[in-house]
């Protein structure tokens, strides 16, 4: 079975697009989507790029340690989160998809906890920042080993599979990851178990300082599709629009039980790697600058002016807005104060054994000695 | 009760619980039609279907990557690496993500599975069919490790894993998979609790600790002993994370003579911790130094398939030292 | 720059063929091996298929543990053996390629002596059987553990290429191996750094009892070759001269410096998995029968009993002498007797470490004392 | 003498070997242009060129398994993995191939090369950037690991590792790389043996036995107790496999009280291994119990960066009881 809106064909030559960059409608179908849903989803570009900022600024601050930027990457973000059904199917995100977890509906002051890894942090700050994770919406928490989330990914598409209800699961990384034998052995368990996952590589060219073809002779990502039996998707991933009508289709044609596929798209980071990061050491500054002319976001407005939906107020407003928002949910992260030190003994098993509360009690016992609170 | 060798008590219990909850999945290289290369999954195809008992790709981080994911999502796998010494290709699943999660997300996720391996040597297996790898897993904050050694406690011990809340490492003797049959409880609910080791044997005049595969050859030294006229109390630890702590210091108080039997090789080898563990709680109730016989530093031989073991010929040598300190 | 004699399209639906089943040409260019060539290719099949019998025989007999018999894979082992430059190109093969060791001229005592682990063994009777290893033919010891020697294979080919004197290392495994994250490591690897290397997959279609539909979504190996940016060729395993001439033409390739290739020869095994194998229980009888009716040594011979090369009474002639070379290594490699015990403590490192040595010494003292020489 | 932190002398000495050893190669991730992501490659890659530094693909099976097949066929490669924390998608091809190869071909091949990995917390690198996997190489038969604490020991055991005939897992403390600058020797061939441990502090009252990363806070416990008047004997092991067992038994033999400090996980530890052996082979020499000062069993946490580590004050606090006991 064939789903009714397929639209796209795998293994393309150039990404499909459904904007030019200079934001006019190019695709080969009308847009269904509603002024407000546009709206939002513009929204959600702009707050992904201004949490970046933010979080850059904190870092220089000292009050977090490590900032992974996903500016360059929020037209493949917010694409994947307004495809997915937010609380019913599952992501399996990577350390740059701040954006796709603000997009999803993260609560910020829950994102600026695991930053700052505050008492705001759902995951008790066992991680350093940019590891988001949430049960409510169903986002496995971000592990910091590349590609090792690929075969839980698949044993979650395959329970899915199982249980029949049409759930889907979405697992993103980047060019680098699909080097990794544990992306390998995942994403070809998912071809053999036709298991109702898409795979999403935001490829950007760089795994740090090694460039694609260093990191593979393949040229691309889309085209390893083949050897797992699965259609591979090339996407413009500066083009909001594309990422998004290309995840609907191959999320619903994963629903209908015709088995994953794996969708690249092509970005850019505008950023270094991380905070720890200088990119100029690898990467010339023309091709950044080439880059940044195709700025998701610039597109994307582009397109909203030309339909009437946007002008400078609204960006003035949305950019206030959200900068309150943001300083909203920092000052709550931050006032939720630090982890308390015991707490680190916790959560290693459902029950604390023995041998942990011997450990955890003669730490107590030096830090009374030491005239530490225990 | 019924008269069972270990591994059909393996394929007897998974189907038991299978039965029982329909969480339980069953994934793994050959676990299929073949019912498992040694048949610990027999019968669970026919009766279950590919939806539960599923033949996995020759890829161990497929198996135990999967095996978390589906936990993740609610079902309770079972996954089998086909013997332990490929576990390797899967061990960043294992260290990175199963046995972290819980801890990372802060509870917001768990791991609760069963990665039931073969272990150990005397097969003629060879290096890479013959390994004990339990250090590995005893080191990695988040793994409980069990290794039984006899039917019943497998049987016990694997109903407990299934139940459990966390991953478990199942480590299985191989070379005991078909070498004794015995009775073995057929109560539904029969469980062995977590962490707890049992007495095999009490004495007064050495204490022998042991688990897994190497067992055997205590008891075997042990029964050499009695016939010498030494008694020795056997400690089967049947759980090395956690580890019975407070039986082993007890038993090694009160006699002040201890032998540590593995198979796995020598340095920082399981019974090297439980031996730091005697010095540093209960130096003065020692009469002796506490004894390890282990497994060589070396790489498993094939053509020394049994030399290698320390059997109980070792064993005697380093009690007889311990008894003449 | 393309080799001259590149005859082969990557990427075919169906297999390369040079000859039919009934042992017609029907390659599109001439056969350009001399007669003796040939007759020596035929030996080397008949060989492989003596020596698996001679080793079933051996292990029900007690004297081996192990076999896994190649019975079916002697047309791609012989092809890959004769298009290797022996002694200077480098092999790694898996454990089935007991014909392929054959085949390259690993002295047949050598052989049953690593079969036997007795004396004759030059590994010292270190691991189980079917583990053989030259150091004066290039071959890597096998290993065990799946797919594991491929990293390996990439690595000694990237130094051939540093090294440039164009030789290429050719990297042997089955349909599972190819599931193995580490096979894709080195696989990806080697297309990146352009290494010259070609990866050969014997593909019988099942890993013990697992067939390739449960192994892989891709429905078959070749098309894998396309994720790592190399050509990939299908090649009909049961034709020892596609087998070989495919092999000459991408090693060639290789030579020259145009990358590493992925090979798939389309084979079948006659046996079980292996001696302690049952494959009654997951293979249907008929599917077995039809592929021994496409047997690599019956379609060989009949190719040269038409060019007039072979009959019946060669046929009788070779078996016996084979039978004789195999009565006299066989016997000889059992005559060498086994390894000393002590022999277990040696080659950890290259020289003793004290540990070692005193784990020795104890073992000793145990021995005496039990009265066990020493 | 030149004065270089610790992460400096790792260039410098790669760039001096690579001079005078052509058969030397350098490969990893980020190794190239980027110069390391700790810079511990920095200026290789032009004076070099990329046949001799190799940028791999994000794989670290690819960068340990192709070292091995490079050291096979005569180079001397020098693998670099970005985090030691990293070493699991690799760690098949460390412990199945390079540990075993020259036992399993019965010496017809070898693997000398070197593998080094930063390692060690105290960075606020989170669970991920912070573990200290040792004991998983020092069980592993085959594999040589060092863990050198001063910029001159890494100058002097680097080149000891690259030089020998063996894998050698090469583990750097990252917390230390910049912490300290010192004199470190220029003479192109000074090394230091394989094996041996440096006492880097004597005394007569207690016993420390650390490495690595610890180092640091061992030294500063014992300074601290030198103001107490109490003087602490200290040694730096260095050598984690083969280990000193001579030098660990002649000093604690001497002094009777020993604590031992590493920051891996508790149980199972290096110092496990050292503890079982002293109690084994000195017991009648020890006045007090050897105590173990280790990282929890637990994974690393993020929020707590530092207290997870052996820190001067729990190392104090054993040293008391140590002394008081
Ligand atoms: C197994 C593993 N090896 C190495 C690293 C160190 N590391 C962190 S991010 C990164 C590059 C990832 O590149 P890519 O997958 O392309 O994602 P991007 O950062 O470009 O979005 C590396 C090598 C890691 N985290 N995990
Ligand atoms: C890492 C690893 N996992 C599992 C095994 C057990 N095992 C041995 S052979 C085999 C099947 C291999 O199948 P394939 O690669 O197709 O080769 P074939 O035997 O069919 O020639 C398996 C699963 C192993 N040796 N290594
Ligand atoms: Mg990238
Ligand atoms: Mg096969």
């Amino acid at each position: 079975m064939i789903a009714d809106f397929e639209r796209f064909e795998p293994f393309t030559a150039d990404p499909v697009a459904v904007l030019d960059e200079a934001g006019a409608w190019v695709a080969p179908f009308e847009c269904d989507l509603s002024d407000a849903t546009l709206r939002t989803m513009y929204r959600h570009l702009v707050l992904g790029r201004l949490i970046d900022e933010r979080l850059t600024r904190l870092q220089r601050l000292g009050k977090t340690s490590f900032v992974a930027p996903s500016a360059g990457h929020e037209g493949a973000q917010v694409g994947i989160a307004h495809a997915v059904e937010v609380g019913r199917d599952w992501l399996f995100p990577y350390y740059r998809d701040t954006t796709l977890v603000a997009a999803i509906g993260w609560p910020l002051e829950k994102l600026f906890g695991q930053m700052l890894a505050s008492k705001a942090d759902p995951a008790r700050g066992r991680q350093m920042p940019a590891h988001p994770g949430s049960r409510a919406l169903n986002v496995f928490t971000v592990a910091s080993p590349i590609a090792s989330h690929v075969p839980p990914a698949v044993g979650t598409a395959i329970s899915q599979k199982i249980a029949g209800r049409g759930d889907v699961t979405v697992c993103t990384f980047g060019d680098g990851a699909t080097s990794e034998g544990d992306w390998h052995a995942g994403v070809n368990f998912a071809g053999a178990q036709g298991a109702p996952i898409v795979f999403v590589c935001e490829n950007n060219r760089y795994a740090i300082s090694v460039d694609l073809n260093h990191q593979t002779g393949s040229g691309g990502i889309a085209t390893k599709a083949r050897a797992y039996g699965m259609p591979g998707y090339l996407v413009d991933g500066m083009d909001v629009l594309a990422c998004y009508y290309v995840m609907r289709d191959v999320i619903a044609n994963a629903r209908e039980g015709l088995g994953p596929a794996l969708v690249e798209m092509a970005v850019y980071r505008y950023g270094p790697h991380s905070s720890a990061d200088d990119d100029s050491r690898y990467r010339p500054a023309a091709e950044v600058a080439a880059w940044r002319a195709r700025d998701p976001l610039a597109r994307f407005r582009r397109y909203l002016e030309g339909s009437g939906l946007w002008d400078d107020d609204s960006e003035e407003a949305l950019r206030e807005a959200i900068k309150g928002e943001l300083d909203e949910a920092s000052a709550a992260a931050e006032a939720a104060g630090p982890q308390d030190v015991e707490t680190m003994f916790d959560d290693v098993f459902a029950e604390m054994p023995p041998h942990l509360e011997q450990q955890r009690e003669r730490f107590r016992q030096v830090r009374r000695a030491a005239g530490e609170e225990a | 009760m019924a008269v069972q060798t270990y591994v059909q008590t393996i394929a007897r219990t998974l189907m038991e619980e299978m039965r029982r909850d329909e969480r339980v999945v069953v994934l793994g290289q050959d676990v299929g039609k073949r019912g498992g290369v040694f048949l610990a999954t027999e019968g669970l195809f026919d009766t279950f279907g590919p939806d539960r008992v599923i033949d996995t790709p020759l890829s161990e981080a497929a198996i135990i990557g999967a095996a978390i994911g589906m936990a993740v999502h609610g079902l309770r796998p079972v996954a089998e690496v086909q013997f332990s010494d490929y576990v390797y290709p899967g061990f960043d699943q294992l260290v990175s993500q199963a046995a972290k999660l819980r801890y990372r997300s802060g509870g917001l996720f768990s791991a609760p599975m069963v990665l039931r391996m073969p272990a150990g040597g005397g097969v003629k297996g060879g290096h890479h069919h013959s390994q004990n790898p339990e250090t590995h897993f005893v080191h990695t904050p988040g793994l409980q490790v069990v290794y039984p050694s006899t039917p019943s406690d497998a049987k016990g011990l694997l109903r407990t894993a299934m139940r459990g809340e966390d991953p478990v490492v199942f480590l299985e003797p191989k070379r005991l998979y078909r070498a004794v049959k015995e009775d073995v409880p057929d109560d539904p609910e029969f469980m062995l609790p977590v962490g707890k080791a049992t007495l095999r044997r009490s004495g007064d005049d050495v204490v022998l600790i042991s688990y897994g595969a190497s067992m055997a050859e205590t008891m075997q030294a042990a029964a050499a002993l009695a016939e010498q006229g030494v008694q020795a109390d056997v400690i089967d630890l049947r759980w090395l994370l956690p580890w019975d702590e407070a039986l082993v210091l007890e038993r090694v108080a009160r006699v002040g003579r201890v032998v540590l039997v593995s198979e796995a090789p020598r340095t920082a080898n399981v019974v090297s911790e439980i031996a730091a563990t005697i010095a540093e709680e209960i130096l003065d109730m020692l009469e002796a130094p506490p004894m390890r016989v282990t497994g060589f530093d070396t790489p498993y031989p094939y053509a020394q398939d049994r030399a290698y073991l320390p059997g109980a010929n070792r064993i005697l040598y380093a009690v007889q030292q311990v008894l003449d300190y």
